[in-house]
């Protein structure tokens, strides 16, 4: 159908009945030849994962490129960088549910399906980088016959509860939502085994009035809770970093930052989901031009607090005046990893601020390249913070720098597979976008006139 | 439209879910069980051994002390399994027949060692010093329980890391008087006075025993 | 017995039975283990769901009554370098050597180690040591090998032995020389040659020239207020290099009268490092300064011409200072120098008052001294014309390693019957007819005079772990005296001077490592000024030398190439280089520069004769228009077990270059780059302190007006109570480190001790590469001034116990925290490996086990057996670093808790305190103020490392103070930090 | 089928809904019940709340979260097993706040969809209201308003002028 005039955010044109049906049959329809093909693609590279955690299990974290001093390297880098991958489904489904932001109905259901398994996928990484992983239950407080806990005050434990629960939650809020589609699933599905399996996924949901009322509530109050979560997840993550004594992780403002990143890559992601997505479910009716402007603003807003913590931290780094401190600085620059450091300065700096052009924001194609490009930026400053820092720390004689090797380098392609692979999945199972939420979208917009 | 599912899928699916929501503790739970289990750790189960060598006959009923065997464990880490020749010191003169003691006289003869199966079989990281425990009041039977009763020997409970911590954090109630050591029916006279008396005998002071360094290297 | 299980437990597989040459089959659980290795990871979550498997327990079958099972025994002993004695102390579990360490009642090693004698451990159980007899290449008995020479006996019986020649390292050995002789007795016509790729040829024609006899130079350092050394490194080479450490080390100490020292050298060594005044030269030039010194002195020597305004006022002030020193001054000549220069030293030290004050002449301690060169090279041209009937190479691989020009392996081909004796089955053994094992000096009786000619017997601390034959057989059994057991014959010879082996004296000597009274009488000899004069007038040095010059030295760690297979060697940081696995041509960075070329590149070095390719390697304080090689690598030898040799593929073989004329110094060669580069593996790649101060220095000048070290960073306020809360305060003793960096030489004992002690196992050249060498000592390197003449400083760095450790509260699991007494313990058993603490360690003295690293190694069951059953071996995926040696600790506290007393002052005793030759390491308790390290650190110049990171470290430094010349300190301390990074 | 439960009046717009359950509650019925496609905010005003209250569960399980959470870690790190850490005292307060946070979000979240399900009754594979007519509808276009009863409920919808009326069979439950 034609694309809907620019900034709507629906196409009123539409009824209950039609729209519903646009949005099942993103699922209920026939096999699509290319829809296999982009799976059999993405499990190809998850194989590839596999393949390098078994790797990693029998021979050794030796397998990738770590040594002392740069004892932390690719895993780290790609945990930072997944879970804030994760967290713009999150902001999108939480927060903006809060702020009544009602744009947000028609992609907040594959944002949510992205953050849990970015989650899931960066919640892997911590076991794979640990020198003997079947041991990782050991961050676990369980009484064990050592009589022995965790070290609380660790902030690798923290980290193991921040991740387990965001994972957790992000589950819950996202299968709570998906309730009363499921329902509608099980109504429109034509096989019987079809109908049955829905109808007990949504657990008998009818749609009464009573039901809504405490679904709505009970929404609204996760979302409540997920959003200092979502925040406290990456702050967490970022006081790995800032509680150490290592110029260039000890930083009191890695928080706030991490955040900011975390969005930041966050909604790149997320755009370069939606905008093949919208063209191959041919959703543009529901996701809109008008969807995609908003998320590229909110993605410019969130790249220019990161320039401004680029800023900020070189800034605080020169007014402190600690020796140890400015060296590192003035290694990122002009030392080994340079390259890393100029890669992200140009990409998050610099390619961010295209998005101040509407044109940009508004056409697919150029935004989804663009999007491409920041995700590789904050790939880049991840590596940056995780390798450059320790490589030369406070003793010259034990300087040494570090790179990937190969298996680090298949290891984050096979994540991504896993993820895409995922992903292409659940598109084929549950409806990508939230039925009954664009209902109501229509329904606000008829009221509306 | 007809009913999707007959009526008792209720009571099904609401078991189910309950159930669903249980399993996760249930399955800890039963692995913390499995773990502590005898048929893990081993305890109270003899093992099969080259010669069916007797606690109870030796040190039960003839009562010979443990250190005429063990020799090592006053002076050293280890209390020592005995060379075969401390066999043959009786048992050249006695059941010199006897079918069950084959295996000592081939060992003498031949020079190849017995090959016993470890009973008490600490982790191979913790590092335990005989000489150290008898030497400040801690009995053999503390750790090896009632040997002299066992006709095959066995380990009385799993040496797991609590079992050791507890006594390091409140020696009192295992100590005895140093002639009481190797003395395998002696118990302890309950009674805080003397458990503090013997404390300040040895002149243990328990607040630094479990530093993970007492055990480990 | 338990105690071998607890051996076996802990990775050995030595079994407690009565025959150590019992098979080293592993047991059971363990080879299940190996093969379960890897899996392990996946099925962990498994395996901790099914029972341990049993373990077995395998007692004595009659157990020797000096041994107390789980508990060490040390025996005295002599292990052999170049045919001189090095007095041991070997720690032995259940008869199995685990630790050597030097004998405080022997001269020559005074208590101290160096690296090489820590590893001869693994030389003992080395994988590649050859373990059958070979006759033409294929195992045979050591009876066919017995039957063999039978025959040959009594055809050479016919001949009064014409033809037969008997090779052999230099002999100090008093049994060895006496039965050679008794050889040479029965067979007239027979001749003994000795030879030694680094023997001290020079010093003895110098003394011939000076004296027109062999003497041997004794010194007194500790009575020495200056020393010049020309060329060499006193503190690294020669018999005496661990007593000169430590007479050297005790007059280095900070204060009024502090020993002065000045080097000339031709390739940076230790001495160089250690000195107050470096001169860096290419080798022939030395010969030049020397005269110049001599002359300045008032010796009537040839002119020195062509000295630069830089050498002339060093040398002048070198020479009044010697000059102001009279009596208290020492001058030591190198052995890459020329006779001529050491005939000189003898006369400067004459006109200086040295004899008999800072150094005594002596009777040679070796047996027969001569210049092993004419020695080789008679044996070679008779070879070549075919005179040499039968030849038996006793410990040695002159195929390898003997002079390009005298094309010794040729030779070899015309000897009717070869007989090679020796460790390993080496370039000399594949030519022979007959290779014979030999077995290690811990496996052997023997004895050996010190440098000062004091004789140490040998005894065996193993039974052989092979089929080899000691030192002393082949010649009992050419004399028809076999089966003959060598402690027979050591027994035998000792006979007259301390009883039979029932006798006292023989006990007492055996168990004090030393016979009493044996040192050699000093002589009374006057340099005949003349003779040397002659000499120096045709020592071709004094000439100018073409550029370039390629320099040979002695790889420090591997030798002349007999520890080429020794893993611990092989991977220990070169002192200066910091590089292991390989040899390189060592270059300055000028030369570099000019040349275009930089680290790993390689070189094509040739000569008329021979051309080699090499990496180099750029190193600070290398004379301009100079390389040096390291001999020793390159060595083929076929493993005695299966595989390759570990000495395989390392490192590039330079004696092809190296000829009869040219031992130590050839000129007339051309260097030309490849255009190929080749990956060496180096251990530190930062060379400066990029004025962080690790390393604080200051002149005797501002110690002397009481200034100490320059002032330690603020500490940081807390927002926790400071110091350190409650657990501390219990009355345990408090563990702590003082370095002294003034005595530090840098020679890598401790990190070499620290491995032998604490079961660290080697990574290989790709790990060490990848920057994941296990030392849990590293020493250091730094470089300030002129990257051509840089100071060099060392800094040994163990972790540093610190009280506010960073590493211990970022882990997660707790595997890492403090004990009661202070000290940072690494629980491994506890670590799951997220590395967070080494992120955090700001000393980076961490060491991770990225792979598995002990039980790779083909010959596991064999190098198992070396392990110290009271340290835990450590499996993949653990992190690992020092301990301050807590087992060591723990046994102190366990006995001091039987004994029901305190424990004393001195009771621990680290593995890298115990090897250091300086006493440059301190260690106790530091809540006892008398304690030796209390008082260390209460000296002034006591500083923390990183002190403004409030890490409050129990590992403390104290400052490097120099001694310079007054004349010329100006221009030596140049201050812009050149050295290159 | 035995006797009816109750009947369904069906609607194709929100607005006829919401008015129609005004006049039905107008008239006195308590027991009204509506079913729409989603949540339709008009209705909360004209139907009786539910009693119960998620967010009471919710605050509950956040509260056993934070304090249970904070109550562990003092316990194994002061009382079971004190360890003495980069000289840090044992109850290091600050580091003990994350987890405490952490495990209220969990417990607070699980507690409210718990809640939720608790509260509808859920899960409910089987319910008279499947079996009646197009009732498959309330999940996609059409708007239903349900009214226990026999004939009088059938009086009071028909009065509402649905565009459908279907009985809804009788079950031992209904509601």
């Amino acid at each position: 159908m034609a694309e809907p005039q620019r900034d709507a955010l629906i196409d009123t044109a539409f009824g209950y009945a039609s729209l519903g049906e646009r949005i099942a049959a993103t699922v209920l329809s026939g096999s699509r030849t290319g829809w296999l093909l982009l799976l059999a693609g993405f499990t190809t590279l998850s194989l590839l994962f596999l393949y390098t955690i078994m790797l990693v299990f029998t021979v050794g974290v030796g397998v990738l490129g770590l040594n002392i001093p740069v004892a932390w390297g690719f895993p780290i880098v790609n945990v930072v960088w997944w879970l804030g991958i994760g967290h713009a489904g999150t902001l999108i489904s939480a927060i903006l549910v809060q702020l009544r932001q009602d744009w947000r109905n028609s992609v907040n259901r594959f944002a949510e399906a992205m953050t849990i398994f970015a989650a899931g996928i960066a919640g892997l990484f911590p076991v794979l980088h640990l020198g003997r992983p079947w041991f990782a239950y050991w961050l676990v407080p369980y009484p064990a016959t050592m009589e022995i806990w965790p070290q609380w005050r660790s902030p690798l434990v923290w980290d193991f509860f921040a991740i387990a629960t965001y994972i957790t939650v992000s589950v819950l809020f996202w299968y709570t939502g998906l309730v009363p589609d499921l329902a509608t699933m099980r109504d429109r599905a034509k096989p019987r085994w079809a109908k049955r399996i829905y109808g007990v996924l949504c657990l008998g949901w009818r749609g009464a009035h009573s039901h809504w009322r405490r679904f709505r509530t009970a929404y609204l109050v996760m979302a409540a809770l997920a959003t200092p979560l979502v925040v406290s997840v990456h702050s967490v993550i970022a006081l790995d970093f800032a509680t150490t004594i290592v110029p260039g992780y000890h930083s009191e403002m890695f928080p706030p930052y991490f955040v900011a990143g975390a969005i930041f890559s966050g909604f790149a992601m997320v755009l370069t989901i939606t905008i093949p997505l919208r063209r191959w479910l041919r959703l543009e009716a529901v996701i809109t031009t008008r969807h995609l402007d908003i998320m590229a603003k909110t993605m410019l807003a969130a790249g220019l607090v990161v320039v401004y913590a680029y800023l900020v931290e070189h800034f605080v780094i020169w007014y402190v005046g600690d020796e140890y401190e400015r060296y590192m600085a003035l290694n990122r620059i002009l030392g080994p990893y340079a390259c890393a450091w100029w890669g992200t300065m140009a990409i998050n700096a610099g390619v961010t601020q295209l998005l101040w052009s509407k044109r940009i924001r508004t056409s697919p194609a150029i935004l989804f390249c663009v999007a491409i490009v920041l995700n590789v930026g904050m790939w880049l400053e991840r590596y940056l913070i995780v390798l450059s820092s320790p490589h030369r720390g406070y003793l010259p004689a034990a300087w040494d720098t570090e790179s990937g090797t190969m298996i680090d380098w298949l290891m984050l392609l096979g994540s991504l597979g896993l993820f895409f692979a995922l992903l292409t999945l659940l598109l084929r199972w549950i409806p990508a976008v939230s039925i009954y939420e664009v209902k109501e979208l229509l329904h606000e917009r008829r009221e509306e006139g | 439209m007809p009913q999707l599912f007959p009526r008792w899928s209720n009571s099904v699916a609401r078991l189910a879910f309950a159930t669903l929501l249980l399993c996760v503790p249930a399955v800890v739970a039963g692995l913390m069980l499995h773990v502590r289990s005898d048929w893990f750790t081993g305890a109270g189960i003899a093992p099969v051994q080259p010669v069916p060598f007797s606690h109870a006959h030796h040190s039960g009923k003839l009562g010979i002390d443990c250190r005429y065997c063990h020799t090592g464990v006053e002076s050293s880490p280890v209390a020592g399994i005995p060379p075969t020749r401390t066999c043959m010191t009786c048992h050249s003169q006695l059941w010199t027949e006897a079918e069950a003691l084959a295996p000592v006289r081939e060992s003498m003869a031949s020079g190849q060692s017995l090959r016993w199966t470890r009973v008490t079989d600490l982790a191979d990281y913790a590092y335990f010093d005989h000489a150290v425990h008898v030497h400040n009041g801690v009995g053999c039977a503390s750790c090896h329980g009632a040997v002299q009763t066992m006709p095959l020997t066995m380990a009385p409970h799993a040496f797991h890391m609590g079992f050791c911590l507890d006594c390091h954090r409140d020696p009192g109630p295992n100590l005895r008087p140093p002639a009481r050591i190797t003395d395998m029916d002696w118990s302890p006279v309950d009674g805080a006075a003397d458990t503090r008396a013997l404390l300040a005998h040895y002149d243990i002071r328990s607040e630094r025993l479990d530093d993970c360094s007492i055990c480990h290297r | 017995m338990t105690d071998t299980n607890e051996g076996k437990r802990r990775g050995e597989l030595w079994r407690g039975t009565t025959t150590p040459r019992a098979p080293l089959a592993p047991p059971t659980d363990r080879r299940t283990f190996l093969k379960l290795a890897g899996w392990s990871a996946l099925a962990g979550g498994a395996a901790a769901c099914t029972p341990r498997s049993p373990e077995e327990l395998v007692p004595y079958v009659d157990m020797p009554e000096h041994v107390v099972p789980g508990r060490p025994t040390y025996y005295a002993t002599t292990l052999l370098r170049e045919g001189y004695g090095y007095g041991a102390i070997v720690e032995t579990r259940e008869g199995r050597p685990i630790k050597i360490d030097g004998n405080p009642g022997h001269p020559a090693t005074l208590g101290a180690s160096d690296a090489v004698l820590q590893a001869e451990l693994m030389q003992l159980y080395d994988p590649d040591r050859s373990r059958t007899p070979l006759h033409d290449g294929t195992p045979r008995s050591l009876d066919a090998l017995a039957a063999d020479l039978a025959t040959l006996r009594e055809r050479l019986l016919k001949s009064g032995g014409r033809g037969l020649r008997v090779l052999t390292p230099p002999v100090t050995s008093p049994t060895q020389a006496a039965r050679l002789g008794a050889l040479l007795d029965s067979f007239p016509e027979a001749r003994w040659h000795q030879w030694h790729a680094l023997a001290r040829d020079a010093a003895i024609t110098g003394s011939r020239i000076a004296f027109g006899r062999a003497v041997d130079i004794t010194t007194r350092m500790d009575r020495a207020d200056v020393i010049v050394q020309l060329d060499g490194d006193f503190l690294a080479e020669g018999p005496a290099h661990l007593a000169h450490a430590a007479d050297f080390s005790s007059r280095r100490r900070p204060g009024p009268g502090m020993l002065r020292l000045w080097v000339m050298e031709s390739t940076p060594g230790l001495a160089g490092a250690a000195a107050d005044h470096t001169l860096v030269v290419p080798q022939p030039r030395v010969v030049r300064l020397a005269l110049a010194l001599a002359a300045e002195l008032g010796l009537a020597v040839p002119a020195a011409e062509g000295l630069s305004p830089r050498e002339r006022r060093w040398v002048a002030a070198c020479a009044r200072d010697l000059a102001e020193h009279r009596g208290r001054a020492l001058v030591l000549a190198g052995d890459p120098q020329p006779p001529a220069v050491h005939a000189l030293a003898h006369w400067l030290n004459a006109a200086l008052d040295a004899p008999g004050r800072t150094l005594e002449w002596r009777d040679p301690a070796l047996a027969r001294p001569e210049p092993v060169i004419e020695s080789l090279t008679a044996l070679a041209e008779d070879m070549h014309r075919g005179e040499v009937d039968a030849l038996v190479v006793i410990d040695g691989d002159p195929a390898y390693d003997a002079p390009a020009d005298l094309r010794f392996a040729e030779g070899l081909e015309r000897v009717s019957t070869v007989i090679h004796h020796g460790l390993y089955v080496d370039a000399t053994a594949r030519r022979a007819d007959w290779h014979v094992p030999l077995a290690h000096d811990l496996e052997s009786w023997g004895d050996a005079r010190a440098f000062d000619g004091s004789v140490s017997l040998q005894q065996p601390l193993v039974e052989p772990l092979h089929a080899s034959l000691p030192r002393l057989a082949l010649p009992e059994m050419l004399m028809g005296r076999w089966p003959r057991s060598d402690r027979e014959v050591v027994a035998a010879h000792w006979e007259a001077r301390l009883g039979g082996e029932s006798a006292e004296p023989w006990k007492a000597a055996l168990r004090a490592g030393i016979v009493a009274g044996t040192a050699s009488s000093s002589v009374d000899v006057v340099p005949r000024p003349s003779a040397i004069r002659d000499a120096l007038a045709e020592t071709p040095g004094n000439a100018d030398a073409p550029a370039p010059v390629l320099q040979f030295r002695a790889d420090p760690h591997v030798s002349d190439g007999r520890y080429a297979s020794n893993a611990w060697l092989q991977e220990l940081p070169r002192p200066l280089t910091k590089l292991t696995w390989d040899n390189a041509l060592l270059i300055s960075p000028a030369m570099a520069e000019r040349m275009g070329i930089g680290d790993e590149e390689v070189l094509r070095v040739s000569t008329g004769q021979a051309t080699i390719e090499a990496p180099a390697w750029v190193l600070p304080g290398m004379p301009d228009e100079a390389l040096t090689i390291w001999l020793g690598h390159g060595r083929a030898i076929r493993s005695g077990g299966e595989g390759d040799s570990l000495a395989d593929g390392v490192g590039v073989d330079a004696y092809p270059l190296r000829t009869t004329g040219a031992l130590f110094a050839r000129t007339g060669i051309d260097v030309e780059p490849v255009g190929r580069r080749y990956a060496l593996a180096a251990t530190q790649h930062h060379h400066r302190m990029e004025g962080r101060e690790p390393v604080r220095r200051m002149t005797l000048a501002e110690v002397l007006d009481g200034r100490d070290h320059a002032p330690q960073g603020d500490e940081h306020p807390s927002l926790y109570p400071e110091p350190v809360p409650a657990p501390f305060d219990v009355d345990a003793p408090q563990w702590g480190m003082a370095v002294d960096l003034n005595a530090c030489t840098g020679c890598m004992a401790c990190t070499a001790a620290c491995q032998a002690e604490n079961n660290i196992p080697v990574v290989g050249k790709r790990q060490v590469r990848a920057g994941r060498e296990m030392h849990w000592i590293r020493v250091d390197r730094y470089y300030e001034g002129d990257a051509d003449a840089p100071r060099t400083l060392f800094q040994p760095v163990p972790c540093q116990h610190c009280e506010n450790a960073p590493c211990e509260y970022v882990c997660p699991t707790g595997a890492t925290q403090h004990d009661s007494e202070g000290l940072n313990v690494m629980v491994y058993n506890r670590c799951i490996g997220t590395r967070d603490c080494s992120q955090n360690c700001p000393y980076k003295v961490r060491r991770f086990n990225f792979v598995e690293y002990n039980y790779g190694a083909q010959e596991a069951e064999l190098l198992s057996a070396l392990r110290n059953p009271d340290v835990t071996v450590r499996s993949r995926g653990v992190m690992e670093k020092c301990t301050y040696c807590i087992q060591r600790i723990s046994r102190a506290r366990r006995q001091a808790k039987i004994e029901d007393r305190p424990i004393a002052d001195g009771d621990v005793v680290t593995a890298c305190q115990q090897a250091c030759p300086t006493g440059a390491i301190v260690f106790g308790d530091v809540s006892d103020p008398e304690s030796a390290v209390s008082r260390a650190k209460n000296h002034p110049l006591d500083y923390a490392l990183l002190a403004e990171l409030n890490t409050r470290p129990r590992t403390t430094y104290r400052a490097r103070v120099r001694n310079p010349h007054p004349d010329l300190e100006e221009n030596d301390s140049s201050g812009g930090d050149k050295a290159h990074g | 089928m035995s006797e009816l439960s109750g009947w369904l009046a069906e609607f194709d717009e929100v607005d006829d809904l919401v008015e129609a359950a005004h006049r039905l509650v107008d008239a006195g019925h308590e027991r009204v019940e509506a079913f729409t496609p989603f949540p339709v905010e008009a209705l909360d005003s004209v139907l009786p709340p539910p009693r119960d209250r998620v967010t009471v569960w919710v605050l509950a399980g956040a509260t056993v979260g934070a304090l249970g959470g904070y109550a562990l870690q003092v316990w194994t790190a002061v009382f079971d097993y004190p360890w003495l850490v980069g000289g840090k005292p044992m109850h290091s307060w600050p580091t003990f706040l994350p987890v405490s946070f952490e495990l209220a979000v969990l417990l607070g979240s699980l507690a409210g969809f718990l809640g939720m399900l608790i509260g509808n009754g859920l899960p409910r594979l089987h319910h008279p209201m499947f079996a009646a007519k197009d009732f498959d509808l309330a999940t996609r276009d059409r708007f239903f308003l349900y009214l226990p009863g026999q004939n009088e409920a059938r009086e009071a919808l028909a009065g509402l002028d649905p565009v459908h009326l279907h009985e809804v069979p009788g079950d031992d439950d209904a509601g």
